[in-house]
């Protein structure tokens, strides 16, 4: 065991389970049971197998209601139910953006190939890839830059981030759909 | 209907296939289009929305494959390519601005097409399908809009799933988290203070005054204590033998430099008595 | 009852509290009942008291939990309890702003010529000295006062603390100067 100066105070089940709830709901970002611990834990004694208990029990608390608590790439966090989505787009009159084709079919080359260059992508579509697609995947923090392809010209390497899962409620790339199986692609 | 016949009217003369019944399915930039190429579709609206259907030679190649049926592995180039063909010729006569990669597509379409025509000479050397690459791109792509097809369905959120938002108690205060201070900024704010000191007093400041400047703040600490009410003590108390010669002089000149400044004063009750350093009584 | 050609669809008491949870949890400012059966179930035939009815059950299922169903001048919005706003502070650090370069410069003459009054430090300085920078330095815990001038007025006198050599890991005032180039001093 540490010796931290700071982890001195007992907590039971019941308000571990309040803080981790409350904190789990105020949080502008998935939160992991590393932040839970070393942030709002700072001054309690308590395990990471205890938080991972706590909640799992609050995720069973939520089990058919109208919010519920999904595991996602960089934590935890609490959304509604994917079957509710169309009774709730009512109160939104703001639609979601809509991505075009060309931008959803480069994410999926990043997200299912990276790294991956600018190139490469354009060699596969068969089109130029337009700078605004880029931009956007980066503003919205789905792609990042990882380094540079040692050929030369040393092109970008593109790869998907931890915000693009969390986008897609999905804790890791493995969860992406499986590509189309064709045996004649892997050369 | 009605506002369909002078559009008709006025392509009459310009568009030589046209016949005079004939409605146009789409008029593009006041030209009348007549014409489709077979089996492909095209929206009665305009042409610049087939363009943007297509996200280029390779996707408007599998559209074209698909809707026939066509087995990719054993891609019927002369159809393809007379129907590739026509939709670019299309584009082109409808003036549109078309992307460099359907007409490099269309150069390969044809050079496979020839290839293929070139009698087959004796099996000397295995060569390769020369459809082989077209094939394996089509593949490759097919399987990357297949991927973006599916990524599109994943529950997304702000369309699909929504964020839970607690809004914090009224009495929540966030932990104010004191703000670093480097030495070297502090050290910069001396210096300013030392110019200025010697700008308006001319002082000079040497190490030594400082140790007693500290002293003399220790000393008035002591007379201030609250443990002490009478506000006193005695003068041999601010001493510390184990602090050497330097420690006592050190002391020494802080009791003068504060009974020069009136901070403090010295008692003696009695004639060889134990002197008392006090405060000042106002 | 009013004859709206939309409310026609039949709602249970399952999914009108999951609806009703789900909208509380997601929308951006407070949402009354008329919010909800305005915009939220458009299509369902629901009456205002029995959506009360839903918002009270769905308040008492929070009781005890990490966060809490509040009604407000707006209408209800979900909020931490706020026993559980210390806890929670954790989570949220605020960086302090950083320090004026009056606020240091008086530190320096505090920790160099003390004991200092406060009309001194305005005399080296030029100008006139706020209370906030005192309050800053004492809540600081780095300056202190030794007692009063015996002059007109009696002044306060002001010193450094321990706690100031401990934080800039000094074991004495005599290293201040020191640790300055000793031509910056002479000249």
């Amino acid at each position: 065991m540490t010796a931290d100066k700071f982890r001195h105070l007992d907590i039971d089940d019941d308000k571990l389970t309040r803080l981790v709830e409350a904190a789990l709901f105020i949080a502008d970002k998935p939160v992991s049971v590393q932040t839970l611990k070393r942030e709002l834990l700072i001054e309690y004694r308590v395990s990471n197998l205890r938080i991972r208990d706590i909640i799992k029990n609050i995720a069973a608390h939520y089990q058919g209601r109208g919010i519920e608590l999904k595991k996602v790439a960089s934590g935890y966090r609490f959304q509604t139910p994917s079957e509710l989505s169309t009774d709730l787009a009512h109160l939104y009159k703001e639609k979601a953006p809509k991505y075009s084709r060309a931008t959803l079919e480069t994410l999926a080359l990043i997200a299912y190939k990276q790294p991956i260059t600018r190139s490469e992508i354009e060699d596969i579509r068969g089109v130029a890839l337009s700078s605004q697609i880029i931009k956007t995947l980066m503003q919205r923090n789905w792609i990042k830059t990882v380094g540079h392809k040692e050929v030369p010209g040393r092109p970008v390497l593109y790869a998907s981030t931890q915000e693009f899962l969390d986008y897609f409620s999905l804790t890791s790339l493995a969860q992406l759909p499986e590509l189309m199986p064709l045996a004649e692609l892997e050369r | 209907m009605a506002e369909k016949a002078p559009v008709a009217q006025q392509n009459n003369g310009k568009s030589g296939v046209m016949l005079q019944q004939v409605l146009p399915f789409a008029v593009l930039h006041g030209e009348a289009i007549v014409e489709k190429p077979q089996d492909l579709f095209i929206p009665p609206d305009a042409l610049e929305i087939i363009l943007e259907m297509f996200e280029g030679p390779l996707d408007l190649l599998l559209y074209l494959i698909r809707k026939q049926k066509f087995d990719i592995l054993d891609l019927p180039i002369a159809p393809i390519t007379t129907q590739y063909m026509n939709y670019v010729e299309l584009m082109k006569d409808s003036k549109l601005e078309l992307a460099a990669e359907y007409l490099v597509m269309a150069s390969i379409l044809a050079e496979i097409k020839s290839r293929l025509l070139l009698p087959k000479q004796a099996v000397e050397e295995e060569e390769a399908d020369p459809r082989a690459e077209l094939v394996r791109k089509l593949q490759q792509y097919e399987v990357i809009k297949n991927a973006a097809e599916n990524l599109d369905t994943i529950p997304r959120v702000e369309r699909d799933v929504f964020i839970a938002k607690v809004k914090l108690a009224d009495n929540f205060v966030a932990k104010v988290v004191d703000t670093d201070v480097d030495l070297t900024e502090l050290l910069a704010a001396l210096q300013g203070v030392i110019k200025r000191t010697q700008a308006y007093q001319h002082h000079h400041i040497q190490k030594e005054a400082l140790s007693t400047r500290e002293r003399m703040a220790k000393i008035m600490a002591i007379l201030n204590d609250t443990k002490n009410p009478q506000n006193y003590c005695n003068f041999s108390d601010l001493f510390t033998l184990n602090e050497g010669k330097q420690g006592v002089v050190v002391t020494f000149l802080a009791i003068l430099e504060l009974i020069k400044e009136s901070l403090i004063t010295c008692i003696q009750t009695h004639v060889y008595g134990e002197i008392r350093i006090a405060l000042p009584q106002s």
